[in-house]
């Protein structure tokens, strides 16, 4: 805060005038800069010295810089036109390496010691660019004259035309690596939100605060105050900025505001949701340690107060983008906020009273003033002003601005040599956030610019010369009454507000748009839009605004029209001699100003992109050594090298023979797992799953399949009734979340009377599969009670105790095709477990596997999984048809009958081995008929899931075939066209082991 | 305590759960906690509120927690709580609840599927960094469901400065991650 | 967006998962009435203003609510618990 | 007039005093052969086929704002056939097709350009999937090559390999995929059929239909009641809503879609990416803005704008993908209202009002499909048959069961 709370007096009596430092010839008396110390910056290699309080901008043209930029298409010289967020030309790249920041725009860019900043869009340099030939060329370069062009012979536009099109594009350059540094978000909730801490915005923040209610007030700026700080006029007595300053004062040191200076709100969303970027660290270096760059705040705010000023439109003439041109507003800003100059010889050329402040202020700190020029006739000649009633109609000089020529409302034609000419065609009130949510804003001749629309958001209130009121004084009063307004719809009451003495001249404006005339006048400044490029967009029907944008590229740069849109919108008007209003409006979306990607992105990002699960065995596992792979969130073994093994394949065909011939171990803690109980839970299940489970006994596990109510297979897995009303349903570790989803819409939505609860219990227990011959052998050692077959049968389950008394779960079933069951403890013992389960187990050749291995069990046994659940297959193509039962009514059961889902020559679930058991298949790859072309017409389906089986010593796959079920033996092609491959296979059936299923019961 | 001869692990993956200091603040992971949910059966509302009312266990309204020693417990979501209990006396805190219950509820254990982290100190300045509530609004006894960094969490507001934070234990790691480096950033 | 939960206020649509028309509350009956399906499933009115949906507060209390809002302007007119819908609609075991 | 690098040379010289307007704004006729409701890309399209390749002399097309300016001026400008299922593939291949030959045709340049399209992939199950995907596009005809993680590394080096959260594994790349520059479409098919005598009629919405003994006679508008013998509807995001006037309830949900524009950049990415463990996809246009998007806001909405979580979701999974755009800007959102149908797919087809036709259910695919949406409405608007690439896009396919569903979602809009 101690910033903006810097001391401001003497802003008028220029008391702490310095001697002119040679570095900064155009430095002049007065301003908030510290002039005690002296920071240094660089400029396209070049140093220079600016003071604390300046911003690039500032800096330069106090030392003397015009130059800082090229336009975008015909690299025209550009300077400083504005003194803040709507700057169109003096984008810079800031800092350099990786924390290079392009297109930044060097009106807002705060300076520091050491800051870098180079110019954009030029070859070899600024000042000599040879692209400027494209200037030379405009006559070619008009709007849209790619989209007449370039189309012959058809095959150079990629090969030539668009690589030129496209060496030419944008301005600035990505560093092309990562971002360094940190980005925060976070959320703050607050009654009154006030956007803008000029007059109008400061008066507000203070009402609302005084009545008690929870403020904040956030400015885009690192300075508070506003129009306050850039002009002259008193406030209550003191400086404009002394009053700011006592206000921010005050307000900072209220428990129920927060002042959030560097704060842009970039948009507005549904119910009062505000998106802020607060900029933490851009005013330093690099950010320090632990800190983030910025901060992307979600506003919650029940009121919001909407100062956010009004920007200064410029006049279109004849070559009026030449640097030195500048915003009249901006002259004072730079003269009065920062103790600069814009020239030496100054000349203005306004149409409203407003300009004229700029010509007393110049004078009042000796600056010459050369012309007036102004084309109202009615003017109010001011004693010692240089009035030309007139326009002008030209500039001279290239890389600055040597003089202008102006004609005088007799026609006389002249040249006025100046250095500097400040432009005023009245201004626009900043009403952007406005029409974020699509409330178009509309014209008031009054004051010749566009207002809020009436459908703006609700509780986005405008004030001060956001909504039309530019006086000093109008700003202060709307700012008070509107807040109170606000604050007493939400209950409190708000104090009378004791208004400080403050102008109040009335605004007079004579619409004053273009000067007619031979040459280029500019009406977006930084896209090099002019007058005529309007008028050519007029002359072929791209009329409505939209087309006009779009065909000229009108207000789509950086500053997205701030400056130009509305200039080219009454210009078209004069075309189609239409009002403004017919011709239409300005349209203003999310971000007020552009966001770097990355504060939007957060922490979000590298590792940290989403969060990482990890299984109860992890540690364990990585102990082993194990491989890990993402599943989802979930991080799972993939398998487990041993010392020696140089292959994968090694590895996992080694975990699978052990499983086979002894006993493994996997951790399946990924399943989901919901409980469900209550006394309809039977009922509730035989609706959600197709097969049948209120018959299920007591103490057994059921294999379900699960439909959307379109028929197609959700979901499969096993469900165990643990009691009378006591179920728990595992789903695959994919589907856990909208499984669940669904069966709480089940129960709500469809059923609401059901007596069933549901909870998820997935990490509530860690859970292993034990498999293999001698699973029991294992299990026996671990589990207090018996377990033999006959005590615990396949597909038997209970609640047991291990290790001497520990609580646990006991599943005797099988994705493996072995006698299988699954244990489950409380997750904390889950690492002890695994680590008992192979201490005990050694003997028996326990061996450890991971998803790898078990995808190897399943395929061989059959059993299907993600690759063939994969939300385009119904229980008929999985060969399962007969679960569905039509007995009942159940989630989907109707609409799985459907004539194209039943068909007899659909697809069904196959098994593939190559003829060849050497030859190499590929998953993906598509079944043609011997003898058959590769087209699309003979594709008879495709391969799901491949492994290699050690079981049986050659690839195994399964696969969905078009009439599978009737072509078991039958040989086709494995087409992979990617690769240019293909493999004869023969058709099997997709249990490759153990089809009668005797290891099971075992 | 059941005895047997497993050794658990805490959340975080040490044998202990570990603490940690970030300028005012302190981040103690805890494994002290027992839990269990609690559901209606449908049709014993009231039967359930007196065998919990003669229990000892609150059933706090919707957004509360409430505390009655041993007891302590917070609200799920329509007629579901989730009962606390000290670990080390209530191990298996969904067999020691279920009894008193009966028919009344549905009970199902929770404790080890949360990994529970106590945050003590000044909480605004960490939790705007973190969740979207609304701690001027959010007074102690407040508990509710919410996302921190992309995770579903219980938050329940114990005092001024005490906040419990419950998220999915699997990922104990991102959940403390994205604590510690909210209150780097904030303090 | 914030969506006004009958039990917890204002809570930001983050924290709900979207379904649709509320009119899946209405689902026929499989065994008798099993030729209105096609129409359940797949046909919306899909109207420009005020519709009635289902959002599941699934970073919160689980609870299916139906919203009110106006599709244009996205103004919420209300929230209730969707159970309350479904029996208020005949639905119950 | 004809276009041509010696027109604008000539042009240039005379001080451009020869352009004239690219279309007329003609006045309603009383009455036309065929009606065409929807001024977008794909009515333009519609109309410019009707009088180009089956000479239709009497066709209008009716715009409720201004030409192009609802999805046809707010997508991505992604065009490409990468589909997977048969339903599909040929219809956006013979698009593709179109796309390579539209400068000559419409003797317009939109600036269509494939620099190629990848969908990268993160795990050996998107790696299969993507293996099908591809064999399918080959099968069909189409383009398509399998690059592993090297492969893309060179092409796309400052992409995140090494500290990723879900490391890229490689990518299905169609070389002919591309972009094209979305309003000079929409322009080009307005002139091209505005030249061949179409009627292109803006600020002129559809009320209502005049239908008679189940048979359309024409259509109310806000300029009048206009009689047609066929009427076209092609109004993306307002399908529903204008059906409705004829009594139909479609399987379709209005969902919008937002998207986003950075900062002029120099050239950094060449084609188009898209990222696949997270919702991001992205390409650089021919003024150096990033053009990305994600996924789609997610509940029913007409409002041509979303809101906060989706921006920021898309920013994290661009960062995710390539962490130097942290430093790029974000310079403008908007939003597209999608017509999501129920299986991802679309529909060209009759209705039950005869001389009624409906084209529709784009989601958030339609830019890639104008041509051939454009060709294969007025196929079936001039003879009454679907054309070959469109007989699947029936609206009858879900009471027989023939979804046409490519990402497994099922009856859900705002998953696919």
């Amino acid at each position: 805060m101690t910033e903006v709370l810097r001391d401001t007096s003497g802003v008028l009596t220029g008391q702490d005038a310095a001697p002119v430092l040679a570095s900064q010839p155009m430095r002049v008396t007065g301003g908030l800069v510290d002039r005690s110390r002296s920071v240094r910056f660089t400029f396209d290699g070049k140093s220079y010295t600016g003071h604390p309080g300046d911003t690039l901008a500032s800096a330069l043209l106090a030392s003397g810089v015009k130059l800082m930029g090229r336009s975008f298409k015909y690299h025209r010289p550009r300077g400083v036109l504005s003194a803040g967020s709507e700057e169109p030309n003096a984008l810079v790249e800031l800092r350099s390496g990786a924390r290079r920041e392009p297109n930044t725009r060097a009106t807002v860019a705060e300076l520091y010691d050491g800051l870098e900043a180079s110019s954009q869009n030029h070859w070899p340099t600024l000042a000599f660019d040879a692209m400027a030939v494209n200037d030379w060329l405009s006559p070619f370069f008009t709007a849209g004259f790619y989209y007449k062009t370039f189309m012959w012979p058809a095959a150079f536009w990629e090969k030539l035309y668009e690589p030129i099109i496209r060496r030419a594009a944008g301005l600035g350059t990505l560093s092309r690596e990562p971002d360094p540094d940190a980005y925060d978000k976070g959320f703050l909730h607050c009654d009154v939100l006030v956007i803008g801490a000029g007059p109008a915005g400061l008066m507000a923040a203070l009402t609302a605060a005084r009545a008690g209610a929870r403020v904040i007030l956030a400015d885009e700026d690192f300075a508070l105050g506003g129009r306050l700080i850039a002009e002259t006029h008193e406030v209550g007595g003191q400086s404009g900025a002394g009053w700011a300053t006592s206000a921010v004062a005050e307000l900072a040191g209220m428990p129920n505001v927060r002042v959030m200076p560097r704060t842009t709100i970039m948009g507005v969303f549904d119910h009062g949701v505000y998106s802020a970027v607060e900029r933490v660290s851009d005013h330093f270096a690099a950010p320090l340690a632990g800190k983030p760059r910025q901060v992307l705040w979600r506003v919650y705010a029940k009121r919001a107060i909407l100062a956010a000023g009004a920007l200064e439109r410029p006049i279109a003439f004849a070559d009026n983008d030449r640097p030195g041109v500048m915003m009249a507003g901006a002259v004072r800003a730079y003269l009065n906020r920062w103790g600069v100059a814009a020239g030496k010889r100054v000349a203005l050329f306004v149409n409203n009273d407003d300009g004229m402040r700029t010509a007393r202020d110049l004078m009042a700190r000796g600056v010459e003033v050369v012309a007036v020029v102004d084309p109202r006739r009615d003017i109010r000649r001011q004693a010692g002003l240089p009035h030309m009633l007139g326009v002008v109609t030209g500039t001279t000089g290239r890389l600055g601005l040597t003089g202008i020529n102006v004609r005088r409302i007799d026609g006389r034609e002249e040249h006025v040599v100046c250095d500097a000419l400040a432009v005023s065609g009245g201004w626009n009130p900043t009403v952007a956030l406005t029409a974020h949510q699509s409330a178009r804003p509309v014209w008031d001749e009054k004051i010749s610019a566009f207002l809020a629309s009436p459908n703006a958001p609700a509780g986005l209130i405008p004030v001060g010369a956001a909504a039309g009121a530019f006086s000093t004084h109008g700003a202060l009063a709307s700012g008070a009454a509107k807040a109170a307004e606000a604050v007493e719809a939400l209950g409190f009451r708000a104090p009378a507000a004791d208004l400080p003495q403050a102008e109040d001249a009335p605004v007079r404006i004579a619409p004053f748009w273009h000067v007619p005339g031979k040459g280029r006048a500019w009406v977006d400044f930084q896209n090099d839009v002019t007058v005529k490029d309007v008028k050519l967009a007029h002359q072929e029907n791209f009329r409505s605004v939209e087309h006009l944008k779009r065909y000229t590229t009108l207000g789509m740069a950086t500053d997205q029209g701030k400056t130009s849109n509305v200039l080219g919108l009454a210009v078209m008007a004069e075309l189609t001699g239409q009002s403004i209003p017919e011709t239409g409006t300005t349209m203003f979306r999310p971000p007020y100003t552009p966001v770097a990607m990355g504060v939007l992105a957060g922490r979000s990002r590298g590792e940290e992109f989403k969060p990482t699960r990890l299984t109860p065995s992890h540690k364990w596992a990585e102990e082993r050594g194990a491989v890990f792979v993402e599943v989802g969130m979930w991080l799972r073994a993939q398998w487990f090298p041993r010392p020696g093994e140089t292959t994968w394949r090694e590895s996992v065909d080694r975990e699978v023979l052990a499983t086979r011939k002894a006993v493994g171990v996997c951790d399946v803690t990924t399943l989901g797992k919901i409980d469900i109980q209550g006394t309809d839970a039977g009922l509730f299940l035989d609706r959600v799953y197709a097969n049948t489970f209120s018959t299920l006994p007591v103490g057994k596990v059921r294999y379900g399949l699960m439909l959307r109510e379109d028929g197609i297979v959700m979901d499969d897995g096993t469900t165990a009734r643990m009691g009378e009303h006591e179920y728990v349903m595992t789903t695959t570790t994919a589907n856990a979340v909208p499984v669940f989803r669904h069966l709480e819409f089940c129960r709500q939505c469809l059923w609401p009377d059901l007596d069933v609860q549901l909870i998820s219990t997935t990490e509530a227990w860690a859970q292993f599969s034990v498999a293999g011959p001698n699973a029991r052998a294992l299990l026996s050692r671990i589990v207090d009670q018996d377990i033999s077959d006959a005590a615990f049968p396949y597909m038997a389950c209970g609640n047991v105790t291990v290790c001497g008394g520990l609580r646990a779960r006991l599943f005797r079933i099988s994705f493996s095709g072995e006698m299988a069951y699954e244990i489950a403890v409380p997750t904390r013992y889950g690492d002890a477990l695994v680590r008992e389960l192979m201490a005990q187990g050694q003997d028996l050749g326990v061996t450890p596997y991971g998803t790898e291995a078990l995808g190897v069990l399943r395929v061989e046994k059959g059993h299907v999984a993600g690759n063939e659940l994969n939300g385009q297959t119904t229980a008929l193509n999985m060969g399962l048809g007969k679960m569905v039962s039509k007995k009942k009514d159940s989630i989907g059961m109707v609409l799985s009958q459907r004539e194209e889902l039943v068909r007899e020559d659909g697809l069904r679930l196959v098994g593939i081995k190559p003829v060849d058991p050497a030859a190499q298949l590929k998953a993906g790859s598509h079944f043609i008929a011997l003898g058959k072309d590769p087209v699309a017409a003979n594709d008879d389906g495709w391969i799901t899931s491949l492994v290699h089986s050690p079981h049986l010593r050659h690839q195994i796959a399964l696969g969905y075939l078009k009439n599978g079920a009737a072509r078991m033996g039958e040989r086709l092609r494995a087409v992979n066209l990617l690769a240019k491959t293909e493999v004869e296979v023969e058709i099997v059936s997709p249990h490759f082991i153990d089809p009668q299923g005797e290891r099971l019961r075992g | 305590m059941a005895e047997h001869r497993l050794t658990p692990l805490a959340p975080l993956g040490h044998a202990e759960p570990i603490e940690e200091r970030i300028g005012p603040v302190l981040i103690a992971e805890r494994t002290d906690v027992a839990m269990a949910s609690v559901a209606t059966r449908r049709g014993w509302e009231t039967e359930l509120a007196a065998r919990a009312a003669q229990a000892g266990l609150p059933l706090p309204p919707p957004g509360q927690a409430a505390e009655n020693a041993p007891w302590g417990s917070f609200w799920l979501g329509p007629e579901m709580w989730m009962v606390e209990a000290p670990y080390a006396t209530h191990e298996d805190v969904a067999a020691q609840v279920k009894p008193a219950l009966g028919e009344a509820a549905s009970v199902t254990e929770q404790t080890d599927a949360w990994v529970r982290f106590e945050v003590a100190g000044p909480l605004k300045p960490l939790f705007e960094r973190l969740c979207n509530i609304d701690l001027d609004r959010f007074a102690p006894g407040s508990a509710t469901r919410t996302l921190m960094e992309h995770l579903g969490v219980y938050v329940i507001r114990r005092a001024e400065d005490r906040m419990t934070v419950l998220g999915p234990r699997s990922s104990a790691g991102s959940l403390h991650h994205a604590i510690t480096v909210a209150a780097r950033s904030a303090f | 967006m914030l969506i006004p939960h009958p039990l917890l206020g204002p809570r930001d649509a983050q924290e709900f998962t979207y379904l649709g028309d509320a009119a899946l509350i209405d689902r026929p009956d499989g065994l008798t009435e099993p030729e209105k399906f096609h129409d359940y499933a797949y046909l919306r009115d899909n109207p420009a203003g005020v519709h009635k949906e289902l959002w599941f507060h699934e970073q919160g209390d689980r609870s299916w609510l139906v919203v009110t809002r106006n599709t244009v302007t996205h103004e919420i007119l209300g929230a209730v618990l969707a159970r309350d819908t479904a029996r208020g609609r005949g639905r119950s075991k | 007039m004809k276009f041509s690098g010696w027109r604008v040379f000539r042009e240039a010289l005379t001080g451009h005093r020869g352009w004239t307007a690219n279309w007329r704004d003609p006045d309603p006729k009383p009455a036309y052969d065929i009606i065409v409701v929807g001024g977008g890309g794909h009515g333009l399209a519609t109309a410019f086929y009707l009088a180009k390749e089956f000479e239709q002399a009497s066709v209008a097309v009716l715009e409720k704002g201004w030409i192009g300016g609802g999805n046809a001026g707010r997508n991505t400008t992604i065009i490409r056939s990468n589909y997977l299922l048969d339903g599909n593939e040929p219809f956006y291949e013979f698009s593709m097709k179109l796309w390579e030959g539209l400068e000559q045709d419409l003797n317009y340049n939109a600036m269509v350009s494939q620099r190629g399209i990848l969908n990268l992939f993160h795990t050996d199950a998107q790696r299969d999937a993507y293996t099908r995907r591809g064999n399918a596009m080959l099968l069909h005809g189409a383009d398509a090559e399998l690059l592993d993680r090297d492969q893309v590394r060179t092409m796309y080096p400052f992409l995140n390999f090494d500290h990723a959260r879900f490391p890229i594994k490689g990518g299905l790349l169609q070389r002919r995929g591309g972009t094209a520059r979305h309003d000079a479409v929409a322009w080009g098919y307005a002139r091209g059929a505005d030249m061949r005598g179409v009627d292109i009629i803006q600020n002129c919405g559809v009320t209502g239909f005049r239908i008679e003994n189940g048979k359309v006679l024409g259509v109310e508008t806000t300029r009048g009641y206009i009689g047609a013998k066929k009427v076209g509807v092609a109004v993306a995001g307002n399908s529903s809503r204008v059906m409705a006037a004829a009594g139909m309830r479609l399987p379709i949900e209005s969902h919008v879609l937002q998207a986003f524009v950075s900062e002029g950049l120099k050239p950094v990415i060449d084609g188009v990416m898209t990222f696949g463990a997270g919702h991001f996809y992205v390409s650089q246009s021919d003024k150096g803005g990033l053009v990305f998007g994600g996924d789609i806001d997610g509940y029913n909405s007409y409002a041509q704008r979303g809101n906060l979580p989706v921006i920021e979701d898309v920013a994290e999974g661009g960062m995710a993908l390539m962490p130097m755009i942290g430093r790029a800007r974000l310079l403008r959102t908007w939003g597209g209202v999608m017509d999501m149908s129920m299986d991802g797919s679309p529909f060209i087809d009759r209705t039950g009002v005869e001389g009624l036709y409906f084209n529709g259910g784009w989601c958030y695919g339609g830019f890639k499909a104008t041509p051939a949406s454009g060709y294969c409405f007025a196929h079936l608007l001039a003879t009454d048959r679907p054309h070959a690439t469109a007989t699947a896009y029936r609206l009858d396919r879900f009471k027989r069961g023939a979804m046409i569903d490519e990402k497994g979602q099922g009856a859900q809009p705002n998953l696919h």
